[in-house]
């Protein structure tokens, strides 16, 4: 079989023709688990009966595999008369999915900002609602840049997944260029890569934005 | 030790299947191998003393990278020969012809009886599996990709047209003959009828590593005395196969793994 | 087919399923454990030569990995079997995450505890393994159990390469039984049942190992 | 409201609070009068900085009442709201807003509470700043101080939302012995300003230069309380005797 | 090793220490005979910490020697760690071993450095906490002590290696007002048994009652070095002067 470097190159344009699907799939997701964690994470925060499921919802995500949800999203839902596209399935299950492990990265973040915090803003009558946005979240961000950016990561990483939903990303596209020319190694590799290099692109900058927030509020 | 004699020593034949009915799977109740091809390389192989065929179950699309990685000896999971698989592995002489076939839902509501029709009504949506022969074909007769879903496997493809996401599931109609044969799957039927040409019809065979020609000739020679036999026959209507998928003379490994590429260069 | 035929069935890939957890295990823990101190002991070029092993392992995709352990490995003449593929790859991945963990469990100990060790005489070694490692890992084993559990799912992925896992069994089910419904539930019943007690117990560990964090209700 | 309450600035009655099982204030009756300067000392643990939040608002208690400037505390919300406005708190732990700069901590109440418009508050601000001897800091980050300077910022942060009440929660027991000095300096600049002030210290020095009255806690309960002269010469209270002693090594 | 070397504990000669641009040490020459208690010094920065980890090895220094009984620290790693061994440190943040119970942290050192065996390493432990008179916290875990308590573990730790020469840095500024004296209790206790000290502290009560000489940094030099008596009743260097003002408010 060996390896081709000119079959390998000829591949690229192919492979990175999915590249925007992927990376959009993978900023969507992004954003949408870090918006619903969030506000899992302040739900679960006000306590109740509310705040019991909230954790166990969170739990049950994060003992249960990713596939086995896109599975049930786009397979399962339609039966009780929910048909949603196969991109939505895909966002919403990797959104819904990774918002259980970023509620727990908030949760860790905003147990890190010293108590005193909260309360000095509760001693100037500041306001729940603005004590999150203005004293809690831009606190919690410099904590949680890191295990953020590593869910991130993660996030783009289980793009492939919805291969099984048949939409057309990378990892998919490098399987098809195999099934057709049958050459397995130079596509895997060539879509190997762009992962590892979108995978390497996305540390670098949480590594930066960590410096930035470090310098800008030395504490 | 080349694979033929490894083979005749441990009696013992390893073969990689997809789990398929009726191509080669597991069977539930034994956990034995069974299947078209199983069941070929089980008497072709018997009289040598290789009594036992050891299976491994794989996705479709690793079948051959498992092959050529010498995970198993043989891939005997109704493998069609194509000219491009041709170059990555040594096909056995074809065994059963096969035509496509579609799933469709209960009345076939959107009356899809060719690949005609799906090219013909924009709103057709087919679904297929990643990687097979039929998407192919349909790319050839000119269906636009942006109207097929191509999933991994058979049963997301079924899932996929229980769920309405595509009208019809094309599928090699042996396959299709398998689904419906233990009525397994509820609320689909056969597109009756779904109609090919000959020249759509492809062949199947046992692929073995194009370092083990001598493996491929003792297979080759074996499966010729079988069908002189009738043992051939036998098995074939075990599986429900007839008249329509027996291979006719003249039509051979070598032509199959050339021919269309002929017409490719055409 | 009934729903328990269904639920027996997929517990059959369980054996599969843990032998795979455990064997990755091997893999995993000496790895984590070993890069972790060697990423916090070493400084420039070796640091940077250790940084890369663990990035490459944690920054790939598996699903990848797997198959090119697999099926292109043998190949280049490097035939392994299916178990030690999949304990290898995963376990490798998870070490790779882990030994963030050692790295920054060692990291962010109070600086003063190995001045203290200095101040009494004892040799680097003793310091890293009696009062180090012990305090960081104590501290990093809540993170442990939650890497325990993604692995665990993780493991899903090896029916790539012939492994009969749980969700093999249930594709294999699925492949004779046409009814999404009860296999999928049954297989994401499946993982929470295994993973959801572990979930406990590392709660269970958190609390022990960071006791008097009371909740903060403060926000 | 009567003359007597409108002279009342914190009238503490019968006040009651455990956690959990246990009982840490225990029946405090304490009047503060407008302008008039308290120092609460006692052992670690008898309670003050408990007592103090409470008046606060910060801890919920059980029993009795506190009324500030006539409001009855944690009847409604709107009106602990309201009260806590009314005071100012400094913590030991100076609990600045380290992402913001010194001008934001201070301006970040009086724009998203009192709803001043950006400038307003900048001005207002800067004029507290001074007022704690360190306007040249407004932009920097509280990380980029000394101790001292951070809790200068505290109390002008306090002191910008106009408060009735100064409560301060040993302000100096986590500075350098230099800096308590400057911190010291500013608080009794306050009082002679004539700031109602309650403030838990050790530092008895300051207390006696600045309070009206000393107040000993132990054990949750207040024992013993008077002029800081008569306090310090001649305490009624052991308990107020050995911990003197202690202070004093 | 003549007669006068062998009188020295520690002969500090012209030592230079920089942190990158920062001068922090600027040639300090310090001779601390056998049995002496130097206290020293000075306001916040001036480099108390930083010379103290020098005698300890802590610290890498640039210019200069330092002599630690005859011995050439920083020469070779072994005389170094040699060196260490017969000193002993106490910080300001206690920095006990929290997950080893109290006779675990003083038994940890002897048993793998000095290679003692369990049963008389515990015995001579069990000694030294006696010394410090918390013999019956043995079995406890550090974070069920007080800070008083958690500070005398940390010297008994320190004594149990049997050092020459105690180093504390700031032993007692972490601590609450009650447990400060405990802590300084148990020094004067050594000192009066002969121990030779170096002791950064800003207690002036304790400086005078123990001290044999303080010394006052400033800026990274020695300004001043004198009996506690003169020292605080008479110091020659104006900044000396204005940090004891600060010191007593
Ligand atoms: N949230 C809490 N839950 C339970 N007990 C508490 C809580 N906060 C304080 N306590 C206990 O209440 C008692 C009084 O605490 P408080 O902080 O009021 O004392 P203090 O007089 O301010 O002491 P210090 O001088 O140490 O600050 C202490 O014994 C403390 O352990
Ligand atoms: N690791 C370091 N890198 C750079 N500068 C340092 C470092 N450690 C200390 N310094 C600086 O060296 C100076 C002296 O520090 P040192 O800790 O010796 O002072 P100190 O006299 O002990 O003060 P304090 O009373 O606050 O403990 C300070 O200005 C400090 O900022
Ligand atoms: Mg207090
Ligand atoms: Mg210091």
């Amino acid at each position: 079989m060996g390896f081709d470097l000119d079959f390998a190159i000829a591949t690229l344009p192919l492979i990175l023709r999915a590249l925007d699907m992927t990376l959009l799939v993978a900023v969507t997701s992004c954003i949408g688990a870090a918006a619903i964690g969030f506000n899992l994470e302040i739900l679960r925060r006000a306590g109740g009966a509310f705040g019991l499921v909230v954790r166990f919802f969170i739990d049950f995500i994060r003992a249960t595999p990713i596939l086995v949800w896109l599975y049930c999203l786009y397979f399962i839902l339609p039966f009780y008369g929910v048909r949603l596209s196969a991109l939505t399935v895909g966002i919403a299950g990797l959104s819904l999915y990774y918002s259980g492990y970023l509620a727990e990265v908030f949760k860790a973040g905003i147990d890190a900002i010293p108590k005193g915090q909260a309360e000095a803003a509760q001693a100037l009558g500041i306001g729940r609602r603005d004590t999150v946005i203005f004293v809690i979240a831009p606190q919690m961000l410099r904590n949680i840049a890191a295990p953020m950016g590593n869910y991130f990561v993660s996030i783009l990483k289980a793009t492939p997944y919805l291969a099984v939903l048949a939409v057309p990303e990378m990892l998919g596209e490098a399987f098809d260029i195999a099934s057709d020319t049958y050459r397995y190694a130079e596509p895997l590799t060539v879509a190997g890569i762009t992962f590892l290099a979108l995978a390497l692109i996305i540390s670098r900058g949480v590594k930066w934005l960590e410096d930035r927030l470090a310098t800008s509020s030395a504490r | 030790e080349p694979t033929k004699e490894r083979i005749l020593r441990e009696g013992k034949i390893v073969i990689g299947v997809h789990n398929r009915a009726p191509w080669g799977y597991r069977d539930e109740a034994t956990g034995q191998a069974t299947g078209w091809h199983p069941d070929l390389l089980k008497a072709a192989f018997s009289e040598l003393g290789v009594e036992e065929i050891d299976i491994r179950v794989t996705e479709f699309g690793a079948l051959i990278p498992g092959l050529l990685a010498g995970r198993f000896d043989a891939v005997g999971s109704g493998l069609s020969i194509t000219p491009e698989r041709c170059q990555q592995v040594a096909f056995g002489a074809p065994d059963l012809k096969e035509r496509d076939a579609a799933l469709v839902l209960p009345g076939n509501p959107k009356n899809i009886h060719g690949y005609k029709d799906i090219l013909e009504n924009n709103d057709v949506i087919m679904g297929a599996g990643r990687g097979s022969v039929v998407v192919r074909k349909a790319l050839a007769e000119g269906i636009p990709s942006e109207r097929m879903l191509l999933f991994p496997d058979i049963q997301s493809n079924v899932a996929a047209l229980r769920t309405g996401r595509v009208d019809a599931v094309l599928l090699s109609l042996p396959t299709v003959l398998g689904l419906m044969r233990d009525g397994a799957v509820p609320d689909v039927e056969p597109a009756d009828p779904f109609v090919t040409t000959d020249e759509q019809a492809t062949f199947t065979s046992v692929a073995f590593r194009q370092d083990d020609e001598d493996l491929k000739a003792l297979y080759n020679e074996r499966f010729m005395a079988l069908k002189e036999d009738g043992t051939v026959a036998r098995i074939m209507a075990k599986y429900g196969f007839g008249e329509e998928e027996m291979v006719s003379e003249g039509i051979t490994t070598e032509r199959l793994c050339s021919a269309t590429k002929d017409e490719a260069a055409q | 087919m009934t729903t328990l035929d269904i639920w027996l069935g997929i517990l059959q890939g369980c054996r599969v399923t843990a032998s795979v957890t455990l064997y990755a295990l091997l893999f995993a823990v000496p790895f984590g454990l070993a890069f972790g101190i060697a990423q916090y002991l070493t400084t420039g070029l070796l640091r940077f030569l250790v940084t890369c092993v663990i990035e490459f392992w944690r920054s790939s995709a598996v699903i990848i990995l797997l198959f090119v352990f697999y099926y292109a490995l043998p190949v280049v003449g490097v035939t392994l079997s299916a178990m030690t593929v999949a304990a290898m790859v995963l376990g490798l991945n998870t070490g790779g995450y882990a030994s963030q963990a050692v790295r920054a469990g060692l990291q962010t100990l109070d600086h003063g505890q190995k001045e203290a060790g200095q101040a009494l005489g004892l040799s680097r070694t003793a310091i890293l393994v009696l009062i180090e490692l012990p305090q960081a890992l104590l501290v990093m084993s809540p993170t442990f159990i939650n890497l325990l559990i993604q692995l665990i799912k993780a493991t899903s992925l090896v029916s790539l390469i012939t492994l009969t896992d749980m969700t093999f069994r249930a594709k294999e089910i699925s492949q004779v039984h046409y009814e999404p419904v009860p296999i999928y539930l049954s297989l994401l019943l499946a993982y929470f049942v295994l993973c959801y007690p572990i979930t406990l117990f590392g709660r269970w560990v958190a609390q022990r190992v960071t006791p008097g964090r009371e909740v903060r209700r403060g926000v | 409201m009567d003359q007597s309450d409108k002279d009342t600035v914190v009238r503490i009655d019968a006040l009651q609070k455990w956690y959990g099982a246990f009982h840490v204030l225990k029946d405090i009756s304490l009047t503060v009068p407008r302008g008039a300067r308290i120092v609460i000392c006692g052992p670690s643990g008898s309670g003050k900085s408990s007592l103090i939040r409470c008046v606060n608002g910060l801890e919920a208690y059980q029993q009795g009442t506190i009324d500030l400037e006539g409001v009855r505390l944690g009847e409604n919300a709107a009106q602990t709201t309201l009260a806590r406005r009314k005071t100012g708190m400094v913590f030991q732990s100076f609990n600045l807003f380290p992402h913001l700069t010194v001008l934001a901590n201070c301006t970040l109440a009086l724009r998203r509470v009192s709803g001043m418009a950006r400038g307003e508050a900048d001005e207002l601000a800067s004029q507290y700043l001074e007022k704690v001897r360190i306007p040249e800091q407004a932009h920097k980050y509280p990380g980029q101080l000394s101790g001292g300077q951070q809790q200068r910022v505290a109390i002008a942060r306090a002191l910008c939302m106009n408060p009735r009440l100064m409560l301060f929660d040993e302000p100096t027991s986590a500075l350098d012995p230099e800096m308590i000095k400057e911190v010291l300096d500013v608080i009794t600049g306050l009082a002679k300003d004539g700031m109602t002030m309650l403030c838990v210290t050790h530092e008895m020095g300051f207390a006696r230069e600045v309070a009206d009255e000393v107040v000993f806690m132990d054990h949750g309960s207040i024992v013993e309380k008077a002029p800081p002269d008569q306090f310090f010469s001649q305490p009624c209270h052991p308990r107020a005797r050995e911990f003197l002693n202690t202070l004093l090594h």
